[in-house]
C-alpha cells in the first residue's frame, strides 16, 4: 500500500503544482488544499502504515498492544492539518479580498505593487 | 534553568494576549513596548547564561531529548534571540508613532508580538518539527501584518508573498516527513547523530536539497527571492523594518543550523551549490537595487544581496567564514531594520518614498541625514562601521582558501552596494526637494518625533559601537563558529540525561 | 432561511453540538477526541446557527467577541504551560492533581494538561467563528 | 544672521587651533626622526583578526603629517573667511577636520587594515566635501564619481592587503617591510602588487583613472587645495612610497610605475594647457605632479628618491598656495575664467605677490625651492634604470608645460591685459585668506635659499624611509655646477616661454584635437548607463511582477535541483517483497486520484469544490483505514469547514474559466516532474526500515507517566505540547489576520455586533 500511496501523493503534488501555476488565483487555493493533503499523507506514510490498530491503550493495561500504529506521525499530521487549515483560510480570504479590491482573480493583472513601468525605469 | 529559555518565548505571547485585550485603548502600544523591554531583559539573561555555559538546554515538559521538545541556545541561538529582542524593542517604540489606531484595533500589536514569539521560538528550538511550527507562527503573523491597512499594493504584494511562502512551507513540511521516515527522529541533535549513520546517504543529500530550497525561499536566495521585493515596500514602515531585519534571517539561521549540524557530510555537493547560489544572490540582489527608484524598494533588494554574503560564509564552511556569517547576520539585522525605520521618517516628512518625488533632507533634516548615513555606510561596507568588518571577515575567509571567484564577486558587489546606497543619499538627501519644500523633522509633532528617532538613534549607536569596538563581537563570532563546526558540544548538551 | 422550525431546530442542534464538543474535549486524553476535535465540533454548531439565523444573532448568543475568546484560549494554554515553572519544572511539564485518589483508583484527574487542552478548544472554537462570522458578514 | 556669523567665527577658529597644535606636536618629533629613527605606538584593536591600531612615525610619515597639519591649519584659517556665513559652515569644517584626521591616520598607520580604514575614511569625507555643492547635479555626479573610482580601487587594494597579511602572517607594515626579499620571489607577488596599485593609482588619479580629479574641483576651493592637491590624492603616492622598500626593484614595479607615471605626467600637462578655468588648469598640473612622483617611485636610485621627496614637498607648498590664490581671485572677481581675468595686480597686490612667488617655484626659477626640485627631477630622470632619454624627455615636456601654466594661472590674471567685464568689482581679500598663500609661498622661497634645512629635517629622513639609508639622500643645492640638469633647466625655460607665448593658439589646437579623442569622462557615463541598463534589464527579467513567472521559476528550481541531486546521488529503492494490498485501499486511492484530476481540469466551481471534498474525504478514509481515528476526525471536520468557507467565498467570486495559453503544456510537464520526484524520493525513504524508538518511548510512558490512554492526544498536549501551542497560535493569528483583512479598510462604525 505504501508504494501505491506514494504514487497517489505524486499525483496530488503534480496536480497542485499544475493548479498553482494557473493564472487564476482561485486555482492556487485548490492547489493549496491538495498539496496540503499530499504533505500530510507524506508524513503519515513516511511513519509507515498499520491496519486496524489505533494507538490507544486499553483500559486496565499499562501499554498498548504490540503492533499498534505509529502515534508520532499521527500527532504531527494532526498539527499539520490544523496549521494547514489556518493558512488555507487566510489565503482564501486574501484571494477574496483581492477580488473585491483589485477586481480580478488573474495574477497577471495584479500589477500594483510592481507596476510594469517600474521595470523599465 | 529552563526559565532562561522559556522566558524569551513566553513573554511575547503573554504580551500578545494582553495587548489584544487592550486593542481599543492607547495603552496597548505601551504594553507592547514594555513587553518587548521585558523580552530584551530575558534575552540578555539568556545570553549571559549562554556566555557562561556555552550551551543552555531545557527539555520542555521534562521529557528527555530526543523524546520531548528541546529548547536550546548555543552562541548563535543566544545572540539571535538577543538581537531579535533588540530589534523588536526598537520597532515597538517606533510603532507607537507609526501605527494608527485602526491598525491597532485590528490587532497590530498582538500580531507583532506573536511574530516575535515565533522568531525567538525558531531560534531556540532544537526540534525540526517544532521549527516548522515556529516558521508557521511567523509566517501567518507576517501575513496579517503585511496586509494590515488593506491598500491595493499591499493586497497585491501580499498575494505574491503568501503564495510563494506557502509553497516553501509545504516543501519544508514534506522534507520533515521524509527525514523522519528515514531517521526516525526529529530532535536536531539526535538527527545530527543519526543521519551520518544512515545507509542511504545519497538520499540524505537529496532530502537536504529539499530543505535547501524550502529555507532558500524563506531566506530569499537566488532564484527564489521574488516574494520579497514584491511585497516589502507595501506595508507599514514598522512592519517593513521588522520583516527586513528578522524574517529572512530566520531562513538563513535555519540553513546555517541544518547545514552545519545535520547535513554536513556531503559538503562537496551541498556547499558547492550554496556557494554558487550565494554568488548569484549577491549579484542579482544588488543589481536589482541599482535598478530601483524607490527608497524602500532599493532597501528591499539590498536585503537579498546581503543574504548572499551570509550564505557565502556558510558555503565556505571554514571557521573564519562561519564567524563572518554570524557577524554579518547580527550586523545586517540592526542596520537593515534601521534603514527601513529611517525610510519611514523620510516618508512622513517628504511625503513619499519615490526618489523622484523627494529630496532636501540633508539640508533641512541633518539629524536624519546622520542617522541615515551611519547604517547606510555600514551596509555599503565602509570602515570603520559594522558592515566593513562583516565583509572583511568574509572576504578574508574566501581569500584564505583561494576562493578567488567568490572573493571577487563579494568585492564587486560591495562596490555596487555603494553605488546603489549613494543613489538614495544623492536623491533623497542631497537633491533639493522637487516641490521646493524643506522637509524638516519639526514637521512631526514632538511626541512622535521622540518615538520615531529614539529607536533609530539607538540602532545607529549599536552599529557604531560594533564598528568601532568590534573585538568582543568578532571573538564571540569566532567562538560561535567554533561551536557550529564542532557540534559535539551541542549534541551532548542536548542529549545528556537530565540527572547526569 | 426564515423558517421558524429551522431556527428553533438549529438552536437545539447548536446546543447539542456544544455539549457533545465538551464531551469530546474531556474524553480526549484517553480516547479519540481532544481540544481540536472538540473545538471544531463546537464551532460547527455555531456556524450552523449563524447560517440559519444570521451572524448578528450568533454573535449575540456568543456574548463575547470570538477573537477575544480565541486569544483567551491562547492565554489559558500558555498559563497551563507556565504553571509548571512555579513548581520548578520546565515549561509545559504536566502538573497533576488526583481528587479522591486511593490505592486502586487514580481518582478524578485535574491537570494543567487538561487546562491546556481547554485552551486549545477555545482557540479553535473562537478562531473558526471569527473567520466564519467575518466572512459571512462580508457577503 | 550676525549672531550666526559670530558663532561661526568662534567655532571656525577651533579647527585652526587644533590643527596648529597637531602641527607643533609633530614638529617635536623632528629631532629624533631627522636622526633616522622611527617611533612606533601600538594598541590592540581587534586581536582576533590581527588588527592593531599601530602608528609609525618615520621620515616619510612625518613629512606627510607635517604637510597635512601645516597646510591644514592654513586651509582652515582660509575657510573661515572663504565660507564665512555659509549656512553649512559648521558641517563643512567638521568634514574637513575629519578628513584631516583620517589623512593623518593613513600616513601614520602601521597596520595595513587600520591604514585601509583611514583610507576609506578619507574617501567618505572627500565624498561629502566634493558634494558640498549638493544642490546642483554636477556636484552630486562628481562626488559619486570620485567615490566610485577610488572606492573600486580601494576594494582591490583591500584584497591585496588581505593577501599580503595572510602571506606574511602579519598586517604590520614594519614587519612586512622586513621580509622584502621573501616577498619579491613569492608566487603571489605580482597579484598583490597589482591589487594594491589599483588602489593607489585610482586614489592618486593616475591615467586612465585620472578623470575624477578635475571633476572633483566642484568642491569649494579650500577643499581642492587641501584634498585634491596637497594631501588626499597623495595618499596613493604615500602608500607606494611606504611599500617601496618591500616591492621595488622588480621589473614589474619599475615598468608599471614608470609607464603610468610618464603617461600621466605628459597627458596631464598637455590637458592643463587646454583649460581656461584656472582651477581646472591647476587640477591638471596636480595630475602631472602625481604622475611625476609615481615615475620617481618606480626607481631605486638615490637621485630619483631624493627628487621624489623634494618634489613632494615643493609641490604641496606651491600647489596649495596657488589653489588658495585662485580661490581668492574667484572670491574677489567672481570668475576663474582665464580669458576674462586680467589686471588684478593693482587691486590685489598681496595676492599677486603670493601668486608670483608660488608660480616662480612652480615654474622652477632660482632661487625658489621649485628650481631645486626641478634640478633633482632631471638628475633623477637621467639616472632612471629604464630608458633615461625617454623619461628625461617626458619630464622636460611636462616641466615646460608646467612653466607655461604657471604663467597662465598666476602671472597673466594679475599683470597682463586689462580687466574687463568681471562679474564683480575685485578687491583685496581679507588677511585670513591671504595668510595661507603668503606663508606657503614664503616657505617655498625660504627653503629655496636654505635648502639644507629642509634636507636635514625632512628630505633625508624620507629618503631613508624608502631606501633604508640616510646616506643615500642626495644634497639639495641651488647651484650644483654646470651639468646636464642645468642645461635641461635652461631648455625648460625656453620651451616654457615658447609655450606661454603661444598658449592661446596651442589651446585652440588642443581643443580641436582633444575634442576628437575619446573622453574618459564620457566613457564613465557610458559605463554607468550600461550598468544601470543591465541592472534594469536583469531585474525586469527576474522580478517581472508576474506571479506565474515566480511560481514557475520556483517549481522549476525545485525540479531541476532535485533531479540533479537524484541523478548525481543515486539512491536505493527496494520495493517490499510482499505487498499488503486491500481492495478498499485501491478504491480509496483511485477515488483520491480521480477527485484530484477532476479538480485540476474542471472549469466549474461547484465541480471543483465537490471534487476537492471527495479528495479530502478520501484522505480521511485512508487515515481511518490505517488506524488514525483522531487524524481522520480532524480531517473530516476541517474538510467540512473548508467547504463551508469556499462556498461562502464563491458567492461573491466570479465563475472559473478554463485556463488557456500556450504555456499550459510546459506547466503540465513541470508539474508531472515535480510529482514524480516526490514519489521517487518517498519510495526510496520507504525502502529502509524505520527506527521507532521515539514512538516506543511514547507507548511505554503514555499511561504510567502522562496519565493518558490516547497516545496521539498525549503527544499533542504533553510530549509535544510546545508544538501544539505554536499551532494554536497559528490558528488564532490566522483568524485575526483574516478578520483584519476583511475589515481593514472599513470604518470602525461598520463593525456590527461585536460592540454589542
Amino acid at each position: 500500500m505504501e508504494a501505491l500511496l506514494a504514487v497517489a501523493i505524486g499525483v496530488l503534488v503534480a496536480a497542485s503544482v499544475y493548479l498553482m501555476l494557473a493564472r487564476n488565483v482561485l486555482r492556487f487555493i485548490f492547489g493549496l488544499v491538495l498539496i496540503s493533503n499530499a504533505a500530510n499523507l507524506t508524513i503519515f506514510v513516511a511513519g509507515r502504515l498499520t491496519v486496524g490498530a489505533p494507538p490507544l491503550i486499553a483500559k486496565g493495561t499499562e501499554a498498548p498492544a504490540d503492533g499498534v500504529a505509529n502515534a508520532l506521525p499521527q500527532a504531527l499530521v494532526l498539527t499539520a492539518i490544523v496549521i494547514g487549515f489556518g493558512l488555507f483560510a487566510f489565503a482564501l480570504v486574501l484571494m477574496f479580498r483581492a477580488y473585491t479590491t483589485l477586481g480580478t482573480l488573474y495574477s497577471d493583472e495584479m500589477r500594483i505593487a510592481e507596476p510594469p513601468e517600474d521595470a523599465i525605469g | 534553568m529552563s526559565w532562561f529559555l522559556a522566558a524569551p518565548l513566553a513573554i511575547p505571547f503573554i504580551s500578545a494576549v494582553i495587548v489584544f485585550l487592550f486593542r481599543q485603548s492607547p495603552a496597548g502600544r505601551w504594553i507592547s513596548f514594555v513587553g518587548n523591554l521585558l523580552l530584551l531583559g530575558a534575552a540578555s539573561l539568556l545570553m549571559s547564561r549562554v556566555l557562561l555555559d556555552g550551551v543552555v538546554v531545557a527539555q520542555m515538559g521534562s521529557w528527555a531529548a530526543p523524546f520531548g521538545i528541546t529548547l536550546v541556545a548555543d552562541y548563535l541561538g543566544g545572540v539571535m534571540v538577543l538581537i531579535t529582542a533588540i530589534t523588536a524593542t526598537a520597532v515597538s517604540m517606533y510603532a507607537i508613532a507609526d501605527i494608527d489606531s485602526r491598525k491597532e484595533y485590528l490587532g497590530y500589536h498582538a500580531l507583532f508580538n506573536v511574530l516575535i514569539g515565533g522568531v525567538t521560538g525558531a531560534f531556540m528550538t532544537g526540534d525540526l518539527f517544532n521549527l516548522y511550527v515556529w516558521f508557521e507562527v511567523m509566517l501567518i503573523s507576517s501575513f496579517g501584518l503585511l496586509i494590515l491597512g488593506g491598500q491595493k499594493a499591499q493586497i497585491d504584494g501580499g498575494i505574491k508573498y503568501i503564495t510563494l511562502n506557502l509553497v516553501s512551507t509545504i516543501l519544508f513540511l514534506t522534507g520533515i516527513g521524509l527525514l523522519y521516515g528515514m531517521a526516525g527522529t526529529l530532535n536536531l541533535a539526535d538527527l545530527a547523530r543519526t543521519v551520518p549513520t544512515l545507509q542511504n546517504q545519497g538520499l540524505v543529500t537529496i532530502i537536504s536539497v529539499i530543505f535547501m530550497i524550502a529555507f532558500g525561499v524563506k531566506a530569499a536566495l537566488f532564484p527564489l527571492f521574488f516574494w520579497l521585493p514584491a511585497s516589502y515596500h507595501t506595508p507599514a514602515f514598522s512592519v517593513s523594518a521588522i520583516f527586513a531585519g528578522l524574517l529572512t534571517k530566520v531562513g538563513v539561521y535555519a540553513l546555517i543550523r541544518l547545514f552545519t549540524l545535520v547535513f554536513s557530510s556531503d559538503l562537496a555537493f551541498t556547499h558547492t551549490i550554496l556557494l554558487w547560489v550565494a554568488a548569484f544572490t549577491m549579484i542579482t540582489g544588488v543589481l536589482g537595487a541599482a535598478a530601483q527608484n524607490d527608497f524602500r524598494k532599493i532597501l528591499s533588494f539590498h536585503i537579498i544581496s546581503q543574504i548572499g554574503y551570509m550564505i557565502m560564509g556558510l558555503a565556505l564552511m571554514t571557521p573564519l567564514a562561519i564567524a563572518g556569517a554570524v557577524f554579518y547576520l547580527v550586523h545586517h539585522i540592526i542596520v537593515k531594520a534601521n534603514l527601513f525605520l529611517v525610510s519611514g521618517v523620510s516618508q512622513v516628512i517628504t511625503g513619499s518614498t519615490e526618489l523622484k518625488k523627494i529630496g532636501g533632507l540633508y539640508k533641512s533634516a541633518p539629524l536624519l541625514a546622520i542617522l541615515f548615513l551611519i547604517p547606510a555606510f555600514s551596509l555599503a561596507g565602509f570602515p570603520p562601521l559594522s558592515g566593513f568588518w562583516a565583509k572583511y571577515i568574509l572576504i578574508a575567509a574566501a581569500i584564505e582558501i583561494d576562493g578567488w571567484i567568490i572573493a571577487t564577486v563579494a568585492l564587486v558587489v560591495g562596490l555596487l552596494t555603494i553605488f546603489s546606497m549613494t543613489k538614495i543619499w544623492a536623491e533623497a538627501f542631497w537633491k533639493p526637494h522637487p516641490d521646493g519644500i524643506a522637509p524638516a523633522l519639526h514637521r512631526i509633532d514632538k511626541k512622535d518625533r521622540i518615538n520615531y528617532l529614539t529607536p533609530i538613534g539607538f540602532l545607529a549607536l549599536l552599529t557604531l559601537l560594533i564598528g568601532l569596538f568590534p573585538e568582543s563581537y568578532v571573538s564571540f563570532a569566532e567562538a560561535a563558529a567554533e561551536q557550529l563546526l564542532n557540534p559535539s558540544v551541542y549534541i551532548e548538551s542536548v542529549l545528556k540525561k537530565p540527572h547526569e | 432561511m426564515n423558517s421558524v422550525i429551522l431556527i428553533a431546530g438549529t438552536r437545539y442542534l447548536a446546543g447539542l453540538l456544544l455539549i457533545f464538543s465538551i464531551y469530546m474535549l474531556l474524553r480526549g486524553h484517553n480516547e479519540p477526541g481532544g481540544g481540536f476535535i472538540g473545538g471544531l465540533i463546537g464551532s460547527t454548531g455555531f456556524v450552523l446557527f449563524a447560517i440559519a439565523c444570521g451572524t448578528a444573532d450568533a454573535r449575540r448568543a456568543l456574548r463575547i467577541a470570538p477573537q477575544t475568546l480565541a486569544m483567551a484560549g491562547l492565554g489559558i494554554a500558555l498559563l497551563a504551560g507556565l504553571i509548571s515553572v512555579i513548581f520548578g519544572d520546565p515549561f509545559f511539564t504536566g502538573q497533576w492533581l488526583f481528587l479522591g485518589a486511593s490505592d486502586s483508583e487514580k481518582g478524578l484527574p485535574i491537570s494543567t494538561v487538561l487546562a491546556f487542552d481547554i485552551g486549545v478548544y477555545l482557540v479553535v472554537f473562537g478562531s473558526v467563528l471569527t473567520l466564519v462570522f467575518a466572512m459571512e458578514e462580508e457577503i | 544672521m550676525t549672531v550666526m556669523k559670530s558663532r561661526n567665527d568662534a567655532f571656525g577658529l577651533l579647527p585652526v587651533g587644533l590643527a596648529l597644535l597637531l602641527f607643533v606636536w609633530f614638529l617635536t618629533f623632528l629631532p629624533e626622526v631627522s636622526d633616522g629613527k622611527a617611533i612606533r605606538y601600538a594598541m590592540d584593536w581587534i586581536p582576533s583578526l590581527g588588527i592593531t591600531l599601530s602608528f609609525l612615525i618615520d621620515g616619510l610619515s612625518l613629512t606627510f603629517a607635517l604637510l597635512i597639519t601645516g597646510i591644514g591649519s592654513l586651509v582652515f584659517l582660509y575657510s573661515n573667511s572663504y565660507l564665512s556665513g555659509h549656512e553649512h559652515f559648521v558641517r563643512f569644517m567638521l568634514f574637513l577636520f575629519s578628513f584631516m584626521l583620517s589623512m593623518l591616520g593613513v600616513v601614520l598607520a602601521d597596520n595595513l587594515i587600520a591604514l585601509f580604514v583611514f583610507w576609506e575614511l578619507t574617501t567618505i569625507t572627500s565624498y561629502l566635501l566634493i558634494g558640498f555643492g549638493h544642490e546642483n547635479e554636477t556636484g552630486r555626479r562628481s562626488a559619486l564619481q570620485a567615490l566610485l573610482v577610488t572606492g573600486a580601487g580601494a576594494l582591490a587594494m583591500l584584497a591585496g592587503f588581505i593577501l599580503l597579511g595572510m602571506t606574511f602572517g602579519s598586517f604590520e607594515l614594519s614587519e612586512i617591510l622586513l621580509k622584502s626579499e621573501e616577498l619579491k620571489v613569492h608566487s603571489l607577488y605580482s597579484v598583490i602588487l597589482i591589487l594594491i596599485l589599483a588602489g593607489t593609482f585610482t586614489k592618486s588619479a593616475q591615467f586612465p583613472f585620472h578623470f575624477w580629479l578635475p571633476n572633483a574641483m566642484a568642491a569649494p576651493t579650500p577643499v581642492s587645495s587641501f584634498l585634491h592637491s596637497a594631501t588626499m590624492v597623495k595618499a596613493g603616492i604615500y602608500l607606494m612610497a611606504r611599500l617601496h622598500p618591500a616591492f621595488s626593484g622588480t621589473n614589474l614595479w619599475l615598468w608599471t610605475l614608470t609607464i603610468f607615471g610618464v603617461v600621466t605626467a605628459v597627458i596631464a600637462s598637455i590637458l592643463a594647457l587646454r583649460q581656461t578655468d584656472l582651477k581646472q588648469a591647476l587640477a591638471y598640473t596636480t595630475l602631472m605632479a602625481l604622475g611625476t612622483l609615481t615615475l620617481f617611485l618606480g626607481q631605486e636610485s638615490g637621485y630619483a628618491v631624493t627628487a621624489f621627496a623634494t618634489f613632494l614637498i615643493v609641490h604641496s607648498l606651491y600647489k596649495a598656495a596657488l589653489f588658495l590664490v585662485v580661490g581668492c581671485i574667484d572670491h574677489a572677481a567672481g570668475t576663474r575664467d582665464a580669458n576674462i581675468l586680467g589686471g588684478l595686480g593693482r587691486v590685489m597686490p598681496f595676492t599677486a605677490v603670493a601668486a608670483g612667488l608660488a608660480a616662480m617655484s612652480m615654474a622652477g626659477f632660482p632661487p625658489f625651492l621649485g628650481f631645486i626640485g626641478k634640478e633633482l627631477k632631471y638628475a633623477g630622470a637621467l639616472g632612471v634604470a629604464s630608458e633615461p632619454i625617454f623619461v628625461s624627455g617626458a619630464v622636460l615636456i611636462a616641466n615646460s608645460l608646467m612653466f607655461a601654466v604657471a604663467g597662465v594661472v598666476a602671472f597673466r590674471p594679475f599683470w597682463m591685459s586689462e580687466r574687463s567685464n568681471l562679474p564683480r568689482e575685485p578687491h583685496e581679500v581679507s588677511a585670513p585668506m591671504l595668510a595661507g598663500p603668503i606663508i606657503l609661498a614664503i616657505l617655498g622661497t625660504f627653503f629655496g635659499i636654505y635648502p639644507d634645512i629642509l634636507q636635514r629635517a625632512l628630505v633625508a629622513p624620507t629618503v631613508a624611509s624608502l631606501l633604508g639609508n640616510i646616506e643615500d639622500s642626495k644634497d639639495l643645492k641651488l647651484w650644483a655646477g654646470v651639468n646636464v640638469p642645468l642645461l635641461l633647466s635652461v631648455m625648460t625655460v625656453f620651451l616654457g616661454l615658447l609655450f606661454y607665448w603661444q598658449h592661446r593658439r596651442l589651446r585652440n589646437i588642443l581643443i580641436v584635437v582633444i575634442g576628437r579623442a575619446p573622453s574618459f569622462d564620457r566613457g564613465w557615463d557610458r559605463i554607468l548607463d550600461g550598468l544601470k541598463g543591465f541592472a534594469a534589464w536583469q531585474t525586469q527579467i527576474l522580478q517581472s511582477g508576474s506571479l506565474y513567472h515566480y511560481m514557475f521559476v520556483t517549481f522549476a528550481t525545485m525540479l531541476l535541483s532535485l533531479s540533479v541531486a537524484i541523478f548525481l546521488k543515486p539512491m536505493e529503492i527496494t520495493l517490499p517483497d510482499h505487498w499488503v494490498i486491500s481492495w478498499q485501499g485501491i478504491a480509496l486511492i483511485l477515488l483520491i486520484i480521480g477527485g484530484t484530476l477532476i479538480t485540476t481540469v474542471t472549469a466549474s466551481r461547484i465541480t471543483a469544490m465537490a471534487s476537492l471534498g471527495v479528495v479530502g474525504i478520501g484522505v480521511a478514509m485512508i487515515f481511518i483505514g490505517f488506524s488514525a481515528p483522531d487524524v481522520a476526525i480532524t480531517q473530516l471536520l476541517v474538510e467540512t469547514l473548508v467547504v463551508v468557507l469556499v462556498a461562502v467565498a464563491l458567492l461573491r467570486l466570479p465563475t472559473l474559466e478554463s485556463e488557456v495559453g500556450n504555456r499550459r503544456p510546459i506547466d503540465a510537464v513541470l508539474a508531472f516532474g515535480v510529482g514524480l520526484t516526490v514519489t521517487v524520493i518517498l519510495l526510496s525513504v520507504l525502502s529502509q526500515p524505520l527506527d521507532l524508538r521515539l514512538t516506543e518511548f511514547f507507548e511505554i510512558t503514555s499511561w504510567p507517566e502522562a496519565y493518558g490512554r490516547n497516545i496521539v492526544n498525549v503527544i499533542l498536549v504533553d510530549f509535544r505540547a510546545l508544538d501544539t501551542f505554536g499551532e494554536i497560535a497559528v490558528v488564532v493569528v490566522a483568524a485575526l489576520s483574516s478578520y483584519a483583512l476583511l475589515r481593514t479598510t472599513h470604518p470602525v462604525s461598520s463593525d456590527q455586533g461585536e460592540q454589542r
